[in-house]
């Protein structure tokens, strides 16, 4: 019972789904006991933004019906909001603190601009404006290079609890060193676990019963009384602000900030194909979607490399196989989810549960 | 009270809806009728707002709503059920209802603006849909989504959603079209039970004649755009402009 | 037989997704005349049509036109061989103008000056809102326009078979005499007609034949003349007498 | 009854940015330099973005693939120059058009018949889902581009301009590369065929209507199926031919070329108004004018010009200049 | 402890700077063998490199580099191609208090404000490629005017150009994105601002990325009498230099010019395994690979750090380049560069600088920029 209020209500409704959705939840709630190692640790955090990151594109793509490509721009906001300011007013918490509220309140209010606009103009010159201005932003982050770093980035320290060099327990436990980088892990789980659930109550509140209403139909939502301006605008502006928070947290966990880094028109196609692949219009499928996705992204390489030695005996399939062309095989990851996933795991196992 | 007052609208050249000036008392039902593109939706959609006049005013209740977005309209009191079905497809037929239920009903879930609370809480907007589907013999349908209705089930959804959205002046625009001879009356009576109410404003386009003369109180002709006749129904019908342009040289219109 | 029906369904059973909507219909479409299709709403009239002109695919049973089985054949060979088809949404290509839509119709013609002229002012005058919209887009018609658009684009080249979702609907009392005459016109001129239609005048004006449908079947075929003659055959069948 | 006019405002856009830019730039000679070499640029970004107004704008596909078939023609165009060094070499005009032709031809000839599998494999599947197409589309670019790095390496590769074709004319003071003013003759070319095949044919009709309502289309007996294939085959030729002219006025080639065109040519289309032939070239030479006099007058805005250029359009004309359909 | 020394090898396997990652591998495992004598193996120890794909991410530089200190157990690491990526790794390297040898990336920072004492370098930096220009360019009654790309990379480069320029007059600085295909309009400027200069004009043009500059001499620059300079490339980028013979500038490496024993080494290596010269990058890592192994036969191949850092600081170790030193202060290799002139070969399918002067280190004099 209250599992289901604290899901808001919004069951898995797939047994499968359910222990999947448990399996990620139990593994990254200890990933630095169960996968030792810096790299599986980077992966494991790199989920948890993600997965933030995606659940906020998610409340406006599948929830709402609004293609942006600029939602990678507040994700830029919050990360350069940390590391512009733990850059120039040191590594203390009032840093973070004013980092963070300062990102906020410029997405607030871009977003704000941009939720009005997104009603001016068809869907598809929005999708596209919204391409251009994140290009001008990215290049705009570029050029500010005073302020931002340029293309180099901003290299920061954060307050010293959060820092790999904090050490709060001499022996390791289960053979985990106990220093700041665990302690800076924890802090993101636990940002992780409240905002999506908090995206999982605002999608299935009778606001978010609107939005879905405005995505299928919004000349019709209008008529019965629903003031498509304010949803919308409210909608943009909620995402990109848990867009922000998503930055805030990369931003922390790798004290480094750069364009490439939060700005890339690349993480936003990630984005993009981590809500199809996990299901759009379902929360839970920014979840299982980002695991997958990330784990796959990380170690395709790896695999390769396996793949490679394995094909040694083939010379063109091991030109195929090389390591270095891990991104051909993301590509056709790229095109296999969509073939095979049109509604996405989420939707194609409650699909599978309901019959 | 719903008044317009010279309301007109052009397009380009064209004037579809010409200085039209007329009131409409609550209690009453009146028909609109008159020949295809003669401005009858479009009349309408002066009126609930989908159009901006080019000039005139529309009121209600001595309130002016001109300027008003429609969806602020509907919350002044209108209400619009549409010639082209217009739903929202993806969902259900459940959750068409309830959405236009909770659009205009004050309450906890403050019109769809509350984000936190839960959805599926508010039970009273559920039970509101489920009464309104009864009415419309609709029930059976209720988790299908709308997508896959039949016609006649959608047009029967359309005016499920005007209903659910409670409002005092009731616009139909030709609930029945494609609809089974068996099953309009299913429609029919929910306009004839509403008409009971004296406080309800309804306006119904329809181009079945029969219908028109047993619902109607009274009959306002449309043709190129500007009010041509307004009157008793029998008045209006042997009228000789209605005999001409809109029934035709009638062999039927006995 | 197959000479005197132009097109005829036998055992037809269709899916949409995992719903199972057709259940075995049969249906006979004698040519040069006039058919109804009746039935309540939901009975399968929409979706047998769809499956005629292969827009939903028969997973049992054939489908006839002339000597050719079409079953599985693709639309736009259905259509080559000389059917019309108004859907139900009647199909307007809204950001286009209705010289474009008619143009389309017309696939013999390059270009709108190569339309049939005689042919065009026919339908001019019996749907004179064409005529007055023609460079106008489609879209901005009202409903009763739009059905009248889409009527016209089925009759704008001679076809052999012209298959009808509810032309009638939404349409003026006058604009209803019109469309009876233009289909009575045409069926003079020797085309056969499949008509779904909920309007009983216009039923019973113009059928030659009728059949009836309910819950996916066909449930009754027989003469118009005899099944208006029997009230209680209708009562039991629609729900109503005539 | 209104009859509907031919729309001549946005024609006058890019003689009255010209115009405005005339006394800014202080000197003729300069602003003829500029102006010319704008207009010709704009000419080469409309070759590039022809083909994409017919698959984006007209069959309504986003395809961020397009890249893909710019760098493939560039790069098929590098290794059959490449083989004709004797022609390219020479200092003869025509004995350099003889070897740019066949260059052109093959190029368009591989990115047609690359797109054919590239529409049966992704997008056929995809047609009417603007989401599906963005991923499955950037899928198949990042395919495509890795292919083109295991067959020509991952290097940038040097596409010289053959000798008659470097340098410019002079007019007084200003200087005219002798590149652009072929850029221009197949500029003109290109937008005279496919002006030609959309306004005199019912291709265009088509494919619009078969946008809206494919299932309709079918029904009046046109095999839709087989015209998306065609168009998008002649798009991606387009962007073949595009590539090989891009190819030459960039002198080098690098894999990731096609990607970093995208959003420029996304812009030129939109500015068209998605679909329109004559808006796209418009929108082209805006682009082209409006990026030399702002690198002129203004360098570090440069970056910035093209999207406020859109930005203004659409806020003038929310549908772009020419508005093919209501999208 | 174990008979093993690990060596991270960081770069960009892909991504836009596939290419030149990808010749630093081949010539820092060139290097190796050759400074090892084919054995790969130190003082008994056997050497093994781990190879490690940062596509050109600074945050996966990062990353990479802490998995290889601590997950690998690297003793030390060498990379990155980008500087972004290297100005990312340099905390991380303090973190773990393991050497990192930067190799190419060529950001001043690096060994400048960013600096920590685990970092070395042994390509060179911004600093030394414009002095190098600036030596090979400066002459009494030469004017010259920069084009460069509008970011750090470009800045640092006019800066450092600019201030070395002792005889010759800097007229103009012409900025501009680093994305931009057409040139005209910056041609235009650079035009203006040149044209009625008396004397020598020189346009040095320092640019790195897919557009392509020296377009600008198609505006027939000649009839002002203005000609261009600038440094070595690639050899695919050199390709461009075909159209400018003459062209004076002052390179990092070109196979044909150092004579030393080292690079007539890796040349006919790298001819026999790949039927092509080495390239600018591949001398770049072959370099880092020496300054590994003479550092290690030192420490007797003890990996302890703060013995390889006293070790290092200060030592020369022999490279393609001829000798290299890393100086104390910021360790940064200082070596030399080669001011050239370009030749048109109709043999190579580019440009050919000839040497015209080898600028030594102790020509240039380059700034120290980092705080101890
Ligand atoms: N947005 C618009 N732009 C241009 N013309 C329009 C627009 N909307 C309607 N019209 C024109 O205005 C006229 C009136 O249309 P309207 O839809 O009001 O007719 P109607 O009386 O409802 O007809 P019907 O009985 O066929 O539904 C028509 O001729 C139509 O073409
Ligand atoms: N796309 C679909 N998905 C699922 N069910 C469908 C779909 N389309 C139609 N149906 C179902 O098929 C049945 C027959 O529908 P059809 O549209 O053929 O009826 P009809 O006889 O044309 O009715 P009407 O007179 O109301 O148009 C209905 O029960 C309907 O719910
Ligand atoms: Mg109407
Ligand atoms: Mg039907």
């Amino acid at each position: 019972m209250f599992l289901k209020r604290l899901l808001s209500n919004d069951m898995p409704r797939s047994r499968l789904l359910a222990l999947l959705l448990l399996a990620v939840f139990i593994a990254l709630a200890f990933a630095p006991f169960i996968f030792p190692g810096v790299k599986a640790l980077s992966v494991a955090a790199k989920i948890l933004v993600f997965v933030v990151l995606v659940a906020s594109f998610d409340l406006l793509l599948g929830y709402t019906g609004i293609v942006s490509f600029a939602h990678t721009m507040f994700f830029g906001i919050g990360a350069y909001g940390i590391a512009i300011s733990a850059s120039r007013l040191g590594p203390n918490w009032g840093a973070v603190l004013v980092g963070l509220g300062a990102s906020l309140a410029i997405s607030l209010v871009l977003s704000f601009a941009i939720g009005l606009f997104s009603l001016r103009v068809r869907a598809i010159f929005f999708a596209m404006i919204t391409l251009a201005v994140a290009s001008a932003f990215q290049t705009l982050a570029s050029q500010l290079s005073d302020f931002t770093g340029g293309e180099d980035g901003l290299t920061f320290k954060l307050p010293e609890l959060i820092s790999p060099s904090f050490e709060f327990a001499e022996e390791p436990f289960l053979g985990v060193s106990l220093d700041g980088r665990l302690l800076c892990y924890y802090l993101l789980f636990v940002a992780a676990v409240v905002l999506v659930l908090a995206l999982l109550r605002i999608v299935n509140s009778p606001f978010g019963r609107v939005l879905q209403a405005i995505r299928e139909n919004e000349f019709r939502a209008e008529a019965i009384g629903y003031r498509v301006v304010v949803y919308r605008t409210t909608a943009a502006v909620l995402s990109a602000l848990f867009a922000t928070l998503a930055g805030a947290m990369l931003a922390i966990w790798l004290r480094y900030n750069g364009p490439d880094t939060s700005l890339s028109f690349e993480i936003m196609i990630d984005v993009l194909l981590i809500v199809v692949i996990g299901g759009m219009g379902t929360i839970y499928g920014a979840a299982i979607g980002a695991v997958l996705f990330v784990v796959a992204q990380s170690y395709l390489q790896d695999l390769l490399r396996i793949g490679n030695e394995a094909a040694s005996g083939l010379p063109w399939l091991a030109a195929l196989l090389s390591p270095d062309r891990w991104l051909l095989w993301l590509g056709v990851l790229f095109v296999l989810s969509v073939y095979y996933f049109p509604t996405g795991i989420v939707g194609k196992l409650r699909a599978r549960a309901a019959r | 009270m719903l008044e317009t007052r010279d309301l007109t609208i052009r397009f380009g050249g064209h004037v579809a809806v010409n200085s039209v000036s007329c009131a409409f008392a609550p209690g009453t039902l009146t028909a609109i009728v008159g020949p295809n593109g003669a401005g009858k939706t479009t009349y309408f959609n002066l009126i609930s707002g989908q159009l901006k006049a080019s000039a005139g005013t529309v009121s209600l209740d001595g309130h002016s709503l001109s300027g008003l977005s429609p969806s602020a309209r509907t919350h002044a009191g209108l209400g619009r059920a549409f010639q082209l079905t217009n739903l929202f497809p993806n969902l259900t037929v459940l959750e068409n209802v309830r959405l236009a239920v909770q659009a205009t009903r004050d309450g906890a879930h403050r019109r769809g603006l509350n984000l936190w609370s839960i959805w599926s809480d508010h039970k009273a907007l559920t039970e509101r849909a489920d009464q309104i589907l009864a009415e419309v013999a609709l029930k059976s349908r209720e988790h299908a989504t709308v997508a896959s209705l039949p016609h006649g089930d959608q047009r029967k959804l359309e005016v499920a959603l005007l209903m659910a959205l409670e409002p005092k002046v009731f616009m139909f625009d030709e609930p029945t079209a494609g609809m089974n001879a068996a099953e309009a009356p299913v429609i029919l009576d929910l306009i004839r039970k509403l008409k009971k109410d004296k406080t309800k404003t309804i306006l119904l386009v329809e181009h079945k004649m029969d219908v028109v003369r047993e619902l109607a109180d009274r009959i306002i002709v449309l043709h190129n755009g500007t009010l041509v006749a307004d009157g008793e129904p029998a008045e209006v019908i042997a009228s000789p402009v209605v005999q001409e342009a809109y029934l035709g040289v009638s062999k039927e219109a006995a | 037989m197959s000479t005197k029906n132009l097109l005829s369904l036998e055992g037809v059973h269709t899916h949409i997704g995992a719903y199972h909507i057709l259940h075995g219909v049969d249906l006979a479409v004698p040519r040069g005349q006039l058919t109804m299709l009746l039935g309540r709403n939901g009975a399968g009239k929409t979706t047998t049509l769809r499956t005629i002109m292969g827009l939903w695919h028969a997973s049992q049973g054939r489908v006839r036109f002339g000597e050719k089985e079409i079953t599985a054949q693709h639309t736009p060979q259905i259509a080559g061989l000389g059917i019309a088809y108004v859907p139900e949404n009647m199909g307007i290509f809204s950001d286009l103008t209705v010289k474009e839509n008619m143009l389309l119709a017309a696939r013999g013609a390059k270009n709108a000056a190569q339309i049939d002229d005689t042919r065009l002012k026919w339908i001019f005058k019996l749907f004179p809102a064409v005529e007055k919209f023609w460079n106008h887009p489609a879209g901005k018609l009202s409903g009763g326009q739009k059905q009248m658009l889409a009527v016209s684009r089925a009759i704008v080249e001679p076809r052999e078979l012209l298959i009808i979702d509810e032309p009638s609907k939404g349409l003026a009392p006058v604009m209803i005499n019109n469309m009876i005459d233009a289909f009575a016109e045409l069926k003079r001129s020797g085309v056969t007609i499949l008509l779904v239609e909920q309007n009983i005048n216009f039923a019973q004006r113009l059928g030659d034949t009728v059949a009836v449908m309910d819950n996916g079947r066909v449930v009754h075929a027989g003469s118009m003349a005899e099944f208006s003659a029997d009230a209680q055959l209708q009562q039991s069948l629609l729900g109503l007498a005539l | 009854m209104k009859k509907l006019e031919f729309d001549w405002r946005p024609l006058l856009l890019a003689p009255v940015l010209a115009l405005v830019a005339l006394p800014l730039t202080g000197s003729f000679s300069t602003w003829l330099t500029l102006t010319v070499a704008g207009l010709a640029m704009g000419m080469i970004i409309f070759i590039i973005a022809s083909g994409l107004t017919l698959v984006f704008g007209l069959m309504d596909v986003l395809n961020f693939g397009h890249g893909v078939f710019i760098a493939l023609g560039a790069f098929v165009a590098s290794s059959v120059l490449g083989l004709m060094g004797d022609w390219t070499g020479s200092g003869e005009l025509w004995r350099n058009l003889v070897a740019v032709f066949p260059a052109m031809l093959v190029a368009m000839a591989v990115a047609g018949a690359v797109g054919l599998a590239f529409e049966r494999f992704i997008v056929r599947p995809v047609y009417g889902q603007h989401l599906k197409q963005i991923l499955i589309t950037m899928g198949g670019m990042i395919i495509g581009e890795e292919l083109i790095k295991v067959i020509w390496g991952p290097a940038q590769i040097p596409l010289p301009l053959p000798e008659a074709l470097r340098g410019s004319l002079l007019v007084g003071d200003a200087a005219i590369s002798k590149y652009r003013l072929l850029a221009v003759a197949v500029g003109a070319v290109v937008f005279g065929v496919l002006a030609w095949t959309l306004g005199r044919t019912k291709i265009g009709l088509l494919i619009r209507a078969g946008v809206q309502d494919r299932e309709m289309v079918e029904s009046l007996g046109y095999r839709i199926g087989r015209l998306f294939v065609g168009v998008f085959v002649v798009g991606s030729a387009l962007a073949g031919l595009g590539g090989v002219m891009w190819g030459l006025f960039q002198q080098n080639l690098v894999p990731q070329m096609g990607a970093q065109v995208n959003v420029l040519i996304f812009i030129v289309i939109i500015i068209g108004g998605l679909g329109s032939t004559g808006g796209a070239l418009i929108g082209a030479l805006l682009v082209g004018l409006m990026t030399n006099y702002v690198g002129f007058l203004l360098p570090t805005l440069t970056q910035f010009a093209s999207i406020f250029l859109m930005v203004a359009v659409l806020l003038w004309r929310p549908q772009g200049v020419y508005p093919v359909a209501n999208r | 402890q174990s008979n093993e020394i690990r060596i991270a090898h960081i770069y960009s396997k892909t991504g836009a700077l596939e290419a030149y990652g990808k010749q630093t591998q081949t010539g820092f495992m060139m290097g190796l063998d050759y400074a090892t004598g084919g054995t790969m193996t130190i003082n008994g120890k056997k050497l093994v490199v781990i190879e490690k794909d940062d596509q050109g991410k600074p945050d996966l530089g990062k990353s990479l580099l802490a998995a290889a200190y601590s997950d690998d157990k690297a003793a030390l690491a060498v990379g990155p191609t980008a500087s972004g990526v290297a100005l990312a790794m340099l905390p991380v390297a303090e973190e773990y208090k393991k050497i990192l040898i930067v190799e190419p990336a060529v950001a001043d920072s690096i060994t400048g404000d960013k600096w920590n004492k685990y970092i070395f370098r042994t390509g060179r930096n911004s600093s030394q490629d414009a002095i190098s220009n600036a030596v090979a360019v400066d002459k009494p009654g030469v004017t010259v005017a920069t084009l460069a790309q509008d970011n750090a990379f470009g800045r640092d480069g006019v800066k450092a150009f600019g201030a070395a320029l002792k005889k010759a007059k800097l007229v103009h600085e012409e900025y501009l994105p680093p994305t931009t295909t057409d040139f005209t309009a910056g041609a235009q400027r650079l035009i203006d601002k040149l044209k009625d200069q008396p004397g020598r004009k020189i346009i040095w043009i320092v640019w790195a990325g897919a557009g392509n500059p020296f377009k600008i001499v198609d505006l027939d620059l000649k009839r002002y009498g203005i000609e261009i300079a600038t440094g070595g490339n690639i050899l695919p980028a050199m390709a461009a230099y075909k159209a400018l013979p003459g062209m004076e500038g002052a390179a990092y490496y070109y196979f044909g010019i150092p004579k030393n024993p080292v690079n007539e080494a890796m040349v006919s290596a790298h001819y026999k395994e790949f039927k092509t010269p080495p390239d600018f990058f591949t001398a770049g890592g072959f370099s880092a690979a020496m300054a590994v192994v003479t550092a290690l036969k030192k420490t007797n191949g003890d990996t302890n750090t703060n013995k390889l850092i006293s070790t290092m600081e200060g030592m020369s170790f022999d490279t393609p380049k001829g000798k290299m030193t890393f100086r104390k202060e910021d360790h940064q290799a200082m070596q030399s560069m080669y001011h050239f002139k370009i030749k048109v070969d109709p043999a190579f399918a580019w440009g050919v600088p000839e040497l015209v002067h080898e600028i030594k280190p102790e020509e240039m004099d380059i700034p120290i920029k980092n705080k101890r």
